[in-house]
């Protein structure tokens, strides 16, 4: 009986209190007819040696390749100390801390948490976690519409977010009859015109950097949307803001909304999860918030602590009125991305950021030393970039795997407008050879096809 | 303890962490860039490291403390579905990476949602959503899906049990329905007579937990699906409470349309301080298309996600890639060691333990919500009675609790229930563990009655004392300035 | 810098203190000359992401075939939450418990690795640990001729011990002037035949099961010493413990000391390290073990508590006159020992014994079914054999090798006369399957070779 | 905390931990099996994780403390080395497997020989001893076998300073020679003329620390290896003291023939608890051919394990494989972080922390030593006066500052010096851990004065309070038993 630390005489002593003479006695309120016990067929148990050598032997099927895929989830180093540390028994066994005095490990941590956050997007206030980053903008885009009351629910959603991200926002904002009027971009930047003829929106969707991994101008859009009646929201990949200027320094006034995808922040790919999702605010916005808070406060001694706070929002309060139905978050990998933001800090975070654009400029500088490669967009691209080939992608991309490397997204589904094109990423955790590797694949691949 | 941040000083680092080379920002847009860097700690790596073991310290955790937190089920955790999930194979590819490079783990996961419609009688489970209320959204938007495409749209209403999880109504009106709650009665089943008189042209559906949060089994179950059918509206299982039954009931078997199963609970996978969760929905056969995507399919021996294209009448994507994916391997791996066997025993095992505790804390003199009942795998007991006689509320009784090294059951949920904790102790602790909880319970009960003030001002032998709700929502401080 | 915290400011903060003006003058005792900083050739300085990646490489350089050598470590499932409770960082970077108020865990721990010792081998005292079984044994050599007051300084070492360990006591004793005396074996058993003619002795060797994994016939060899006047040391894997009699049991009287290798309990094959050695004996002898020792003891408020104790045998008390050299022993290794053996459980532990037996058993049976192998022994085997071939073993092992299968340790070296013998060893890690996969390499060998 | 004995029930299990299949015993002999089961613990797999979690939780550790005990160099370890040793291709390998299937170990392993003799400034290292003792012992019986190998067996002492650590004394004699201590002069050099009078055609050899365990550099050193090495004698260097003078100083340069380096304390690599550590030991050309063996060697590309065929003269074996492999992997890994210039850094970085604190307490009235001398990485404060003037010992002072969060630095050793304490900070500690280490160092002075009783019982605030040493010696209470 794994993980059932039950002896016979325990049994026969607990239903002798219990005065039940079997333990399918304690089942007797239960309609007959539903016991379904028998006709189930699942596999036989396997103890833990069994399980291990399994998933062992799956896993070692699944070693990969050399990557250059980023697209919304980005291979960066993760310090060894980090998971050891996150998945020490005190954190990884912890519930969501309702009983604040037995949880200051967890509500301490989310609260630096919220506070690098903040300090990261140059926001007011950030809550302790949403599931990913393309839920935390649909619920950045619910957010947006309520605190505008309502007045419009349209939302300007460029085609330069994630084409995967405005699938999912509109799965989750579609039944509140809101709407998200796509944006298109200009063929030679890759970035979002202002968007001048549209007057009536809620909020405007600025990503930076874009899907195509271009720089947006992010003060003009910003304070073109505030001169419109419109909030800003802010889609930011966290790495990127060790450099880039922090949404709540966009334009005049900043973004009003900040949130992004938290997992280039310690958390390994892992085939797409858990990773989390991030949104942070001005102050004012607050109560319109989704999600978790945790707030410092002090005790019967007036010594600080820490708890959860402004709980009306949510759901096990206010019910259908909630800001949102979320309740578990993503806890644990918060707890692994504080503590990678404490072991990088602001120079680690800035060297990743600053070699991933050298090493994604690098690879798209020697791609397109080759004929038939090209950049798709002028501007500034951040660490990522657009290539554009003069022949299908599929043959190039299959070479190019047979040597060993995943070369990048192909975008011809989401964005055949413009013809073979291919999104990579050279994060840090590139060397010189792995890019020469590349070229040389490349290279193979395009004498091949 | 101090905040990271008071450790911080000005060009300390872990230099070990930082990436090689002096890479400067010319080529990068002047006005796009940060003038001053993010206030991020500066620390070593020892500082760090020291910081984090001391303050995970400071919690209780299934892995220190019994917990007996209704609702959440905590359960052991076991240490190798970690490992496992861990393996470089798993963490390391890229999800949009091709899919012959994820065989193992899709076929894992194919698996899983194999045995989760197996052992809960649905035609086929979707592991996209990343948490029970998602699980809820997906269900309740697949529902909406349904009555859409048969063109019913005059069906705006979900009815929920006032017994329900917050996540439930808050869920309903995200999908864009108003909520109906109706009551429940003395025994602790939902009222049938409020229930006939709530549905009608306008019903959606309706959201049930089974056995519900009240800690019984929702005896009328059939007449409940039946008058919901009827009326046209679909039937919801909230599978928070699947421990229960697992492996012995099956929700599809009760009539339910669509479930969603809290893999963070009834598949032990940890709960990480609040998550990552995981909550994979199922569907009867007339749901199927509306299935969220990606889902894994298998061909033969490929396996692969399958999309829009796949399901053009899906509800759509909930997330970024595929939900909480190592999540997804750590309740693999759990259900696997389990085995069919296993599932029963867990369902078993959780029953006999909330009913041993049950009736030793009657005896002892704790007042039970449902006396009558049997309890599922949790129960309630309200303090209402201590609390007229000594002033003493289930919050200042929960707060004691912690001083004997107990984490607290949950307090004030459901609401229905007066002063009520809401005990689950799972199947995985110890008759001696359940035993010395009632000697801590007893002991608290009698200090209620002997020094109240102390039971008031408790906790004494935490971290912290009692803590300032009030004044934590009064003047929010929610985050670290200079 | 990388694991050096001190910024510019305090650098110059803490040398104002000191009142030098730079740090090379806190070297200035050190006589000119000396310093030799200029022309040290190292590797430059990788960081965390660099060197993780260099030792991923070579340890997927290192990728191991499927295992049936055995011949002192086991290859035995190891939970996983051992190495994960035994890293955590309160007992992975904690020192020797000298200050005993603030290492009650590693105290405590180590005092019940001392009952599950005590346990295991039917001793009654155990000590805290020795580096490893070999030099468990020669530490166990020592303190027999310790014991027997240096009325003799002959030890009885029968050729059925480990040829390595052998080589180690060697190394270790000889320069005290003790004698060890080779002890042949039955060539039908394999097993060691009472040494009548032995008179003159400190102490008698008897391992159990032997290093041909032979069961030797304990009592008769344990009451014969005795009646000869000498000490017994018993050499026993603590996993067939849960099955075989232990040491304390062994004839009329226990034998004296008992020893071996604790790698079986829950450290991983590991390159051969780091195990740890055991060495449990009666009362009466403990003023004369090596090592430490934790005891139970009380506060000031009489509630109990743990502390190394009986240090007067050591080094740091009793210098020249210590009863070992020995200071930094294997603590992590017997944390994750008694982690294990926790984990396990007697049921566990007989589980791995029996199953290994078992799966020897069946590999034996299926590979004497060819007709040029044999046992090379009568009697009964544990859970390792010897096998004996009609030829030269080196290419057959390399045919096996090329079809991923470590096939066992060639005997030819230690025990020429064997002719060609291979001792193999499967483990309860190894399925039927496994064993398949062995027989038909080695069909294959044979008909290659 | 209970012993994990008292939460065992007979019949209970950690079932997911238990073999598959049902096996019997029989076909094994009747008189050679146990008749009842070892008394080992039943108990549930969270029994067993939750036990030892919280009994972790009741150490002082680097990772939670800062741990100032001289001459054990509590640096940071550094997390990656572990994760990295854990590897599976370097976890999985037999020792005796074929030396093609561990060649990215073996190559790491070379590389760290070569290291080591390097910034040693020896002719070449074996990584074969399994702690500083070890090494000790092995760099002693060369130096016998060169003796030996010379026709030089008059050669029966080992001069050992008085100050020098147990295990030198104990090595020599395990050694089977005889030990002649010799005296410190006041300034803390080994007094020359003692020296000078006790060398002669006995003395087979001198086992210096330097910088010495009195926390100074050995200023004679070159004199001693000429007085030495005219006499005839080999000088031995432990090297536990290294990390004071590590990439600055080569024991090599100053005339040593034979050194142990203790990995675990100059490379980082954890104690564990009390071990495993690792105690590599480095030659002169002239020892070479008595090198413990195995040892790695390199042709072109391929490294193997050399042995007696080899070696013929080596001293032998010290362990049963190869030593403690995973230790010599983390300081692998250690080394490659720092680098050449990293080595450096080491030394100058202790060497400023070690000089800073003794500088501050000095400052703070407590007494040196060795006021006269610069501190190595580590130095000598007595409390001599404080105890004659409150009666407080080191002992209770130390027992003190655990009350205070830190972790008392070395008592009573060396013994030459009264009522000491043997500080040793590390270059891994901040500036703002040793200022908070001289305020609690202050405060206990304080309370030595102002309420000595309090001192003398402490500590409070540990889960035990102060422990009786002296029960435990007179009734050895050394195992559990029903
Ligand atoms: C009854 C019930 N329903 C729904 C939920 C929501 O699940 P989750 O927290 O995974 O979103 C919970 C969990 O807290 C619950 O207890
Ligand atoms: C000066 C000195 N020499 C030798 C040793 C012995 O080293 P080990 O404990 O590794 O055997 C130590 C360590 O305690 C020491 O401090």
């Amino acid at each position: 009986m794994p993980f059932i630390p039950h002896t016979e005489q325990d049994v026969a002593a607990m239903l002798a209190v219990i005065g039940a003479d079997s333990p399918d006695r304690l089942f007797d309120e239960i309609p007959a007819g539903l016991d379904h016990r028998s006709d189930q067929q699942t596999a036989p148990a396997l103890n833990e040696m069994q399980v291990t050598r399994l998933m062992n032997a799956r896993a070692a099927r699944d070693a990969q390749p050399l990557n250059f895929i980023g697209a919304g989830a980005y291979e960066h180093h993760v310090p060894a100390a980090v998971w050891q540390l996150a998945t020490r028994g005190e954190f990884y066994t912890a519930y969501t801390p309702y009983q604040a005095e037995a949880s200051q490990g967890t509500l301490q941590l989310i609260y630096e948490y919220q506070s690098m956050m903040t300090a990261l997007t140059g926001m007011e206030v950030s809550n302790a976690s949403l599931y990913d980053g393309a839920s935390a903008l649909a619920e950045a885009v619910l957010m947006a519409v309520r605190v505008q009351k309502g007045a419009s629910n349209r939302v300007l959603m460029p085609k330069t977010v994630s084409p995967i991200w405005r699938k999912v926002i509109h799965t989750l904002v579609k039944n509140q009859g809101i709407e998200l009027v796509e944006l298109g971009y200009d063929a030679a930047t890759g970035t979002t015109p202002l968007p001048e003829n549209e007057r009536d929106f809620a909020a405007l969707v600025v990503p930076q950097p874009n899907f195509f991994g271009q720089l947006e101008e992010v003060d003009q859009l910003t304070d073109w949307a505030h001169q419109a009646g419109g909030q800003v929201i802010a889609v930011v990949n966290p790495v990127s803001l060790a450099v880039l200027k922090p949404p709540g320094q966009w334009g005049s006034r900043g973004a009003d909304i900040a949130v992004g995808d938290g997992q280039p922040l310690g958390a390994p790919l892992s085939n797409g999860g858990p990773y989390y999702g991030f949104l942070t605010c001005r102050q004012s916005l607050v109560r319109q918030m989704p999600g978790r808070l945790v707030g410092a406060t002090v005790d019967l001694d007036g010594k600080t602590g820490y708890t959860l706070t402004l709980q009306a929002r949510e759901q096990h309060i206010r019910r259908a009125k909630a800001t949102s139905n979320i309740c578990t978050n993503q806890g644990l990998v918060v707890a692994a991305s504080t503590i990678f933001m404490s072991l990088v800090g602001p120079q680690g975070l800035r060297g990743m950021a600053l070699q991933s654009w050298r090493n994604t400029t690098d690879l798209i500088n020697r791609a397109t030393g080759l004929p038939s490669v090209q950049r798709a967009f002028a501007g500034t691209s951040f660490h990522e970039a657009v290539l554009r080939f003069d022949r299908p992608l599929a043959p190039v991309l299959k070479s190019m795997r047979a040597d060993g490397i995943l070369a990048g997204l192909d975008l011809g589904r989401d964005y055949p407008e413009l013809g073979p094109a291919l999104l990579v990423c050279a994060t840090e955790t590139k060397t010189g050879e792995d890019l020469q590797q590349y070229v040389d694949a490349l290279l193979a691949a395009m004498e091949r096809v | 303890m101090e905040l990271i941040f008071s450790l911080s000083q000005p060009g300390r680092a872990a230099h070990a962490q930082i990436p090689e080379g002096n890479v400067v920002t010319s080529g990068l847009p002047e006005h796009l860039l940060r003038d001053v860097p993010p206030a991020l700690p500066e620390l070593s790596e020892l500082d760090v490291v020291r910081h984090y073991t001391r303050l995970s310290q400071q919690n209780f955790s299934i892995d220190t403390h019994f917990y007996p937190l209704g609702s959440c089920t905590m359960k052991y955790n076991p240490r190798v579905c970690n490992s496992l999930a861990m393996l470089p194979g798993f963490i390391d590819r890229h999800p949009l990476a091709p899919e012959d490079t994820g065989q193992g783990y899709l076929q894992s996961l194919h698996e899983l949602q194999e045995l989760l419609a197996d052992v809960t009688g649905m035609a086929a489970v979707s592991l996209a959503p990343m948490a029970g209320s998602q699980g809820e959204f997906a269900g309740v938007a697949m529902i909406r899906a349904w009555h859409d495409s048969r063109g019913d749209h005059a069906r705006r209403e979900i009815i929920v049990p006032d017994a329900a999880h917050g996540t439930n109504p808050a869920t309903a009106a995200m999908c864009g329905y108003t909520v109906r709650e109706i009551p429940t009665d003395a025994g602790g089943n939902v009222d049938l007579e409020a229930l006939r008189a709530a549905v009608g042209p306008q019903t959606a559906g309706l959201m049930l937990t089974n056995p519900s949060t009240l800690g019984v089994f929702e005896q009328k179950i059939v007449e409940i699906a039946a008058i919901m059918h009827e009326a046209g509206g679909l039937l919801y299982y909230d599978g928070a409470n699947l421990n229960a039954i697992l492996g012995r009931i099956k929700p599809g078997d009760m009539g339910f349309d669509v479930i969603h199963i809290n893999l963070h609970k009834t598949f032990a996978t940890p709960h990480g301080g609040g998550g990552p969760g995981s909550g994979p929905v199922g569907v009867s056969a007339r749901l199927l298309p509306f299935l969220p995507v990606p889902h894994i399919v298998r061909h033969g021996n490929q396996y692969r996600l399958a999309d829009e294209h796949d399901f053009p009448q899906t509800i759509g994507r909930l997330s970024g890639f595929h939900g909480n994916a190592g999540v997804l391997l750590r309740a693999y791996t759990y259900a696997r060691m389990l085995g069919s066997a296993g599932f029963e025993r867990v369902s078993q095992y959780a029953t006999l333990n909330a009913n041993y505790l049950m009736t030793r804390l009657q005896q002892a003199g704790f007042d039970l919500a449902y006396p009558e009942r049997r309890a599922s795998h949790e129960f309630i007991i309200t303090l209402k009675r201590l609390k007229d006689e000594t002033g003493i509320t289930a919050m200042d009784f929960a707060k004691r609790l912690l001083d004997y090294g107990f984490h607290a059951p949950t307090t004030y949920f459901p609401l229905l229930v007066p002063e009520c904790l809401l005990i689950e102790p799972t199947e995985t602790e110890s008759k001696a563990t359940l035993d010395a909880f009632v000697d801590a319970m007893v002991a608290v009960a009698g200090e209620a009655r002997t020094s109240p003030e102390m039971v008031k001002t408790a906790p004494h032998r935490l971290p912290v004392r009692r803590l300032d709700d009030v004044r934590a929502a009064r003047e929010p401080n929610l985050a670290f300035r200079e």
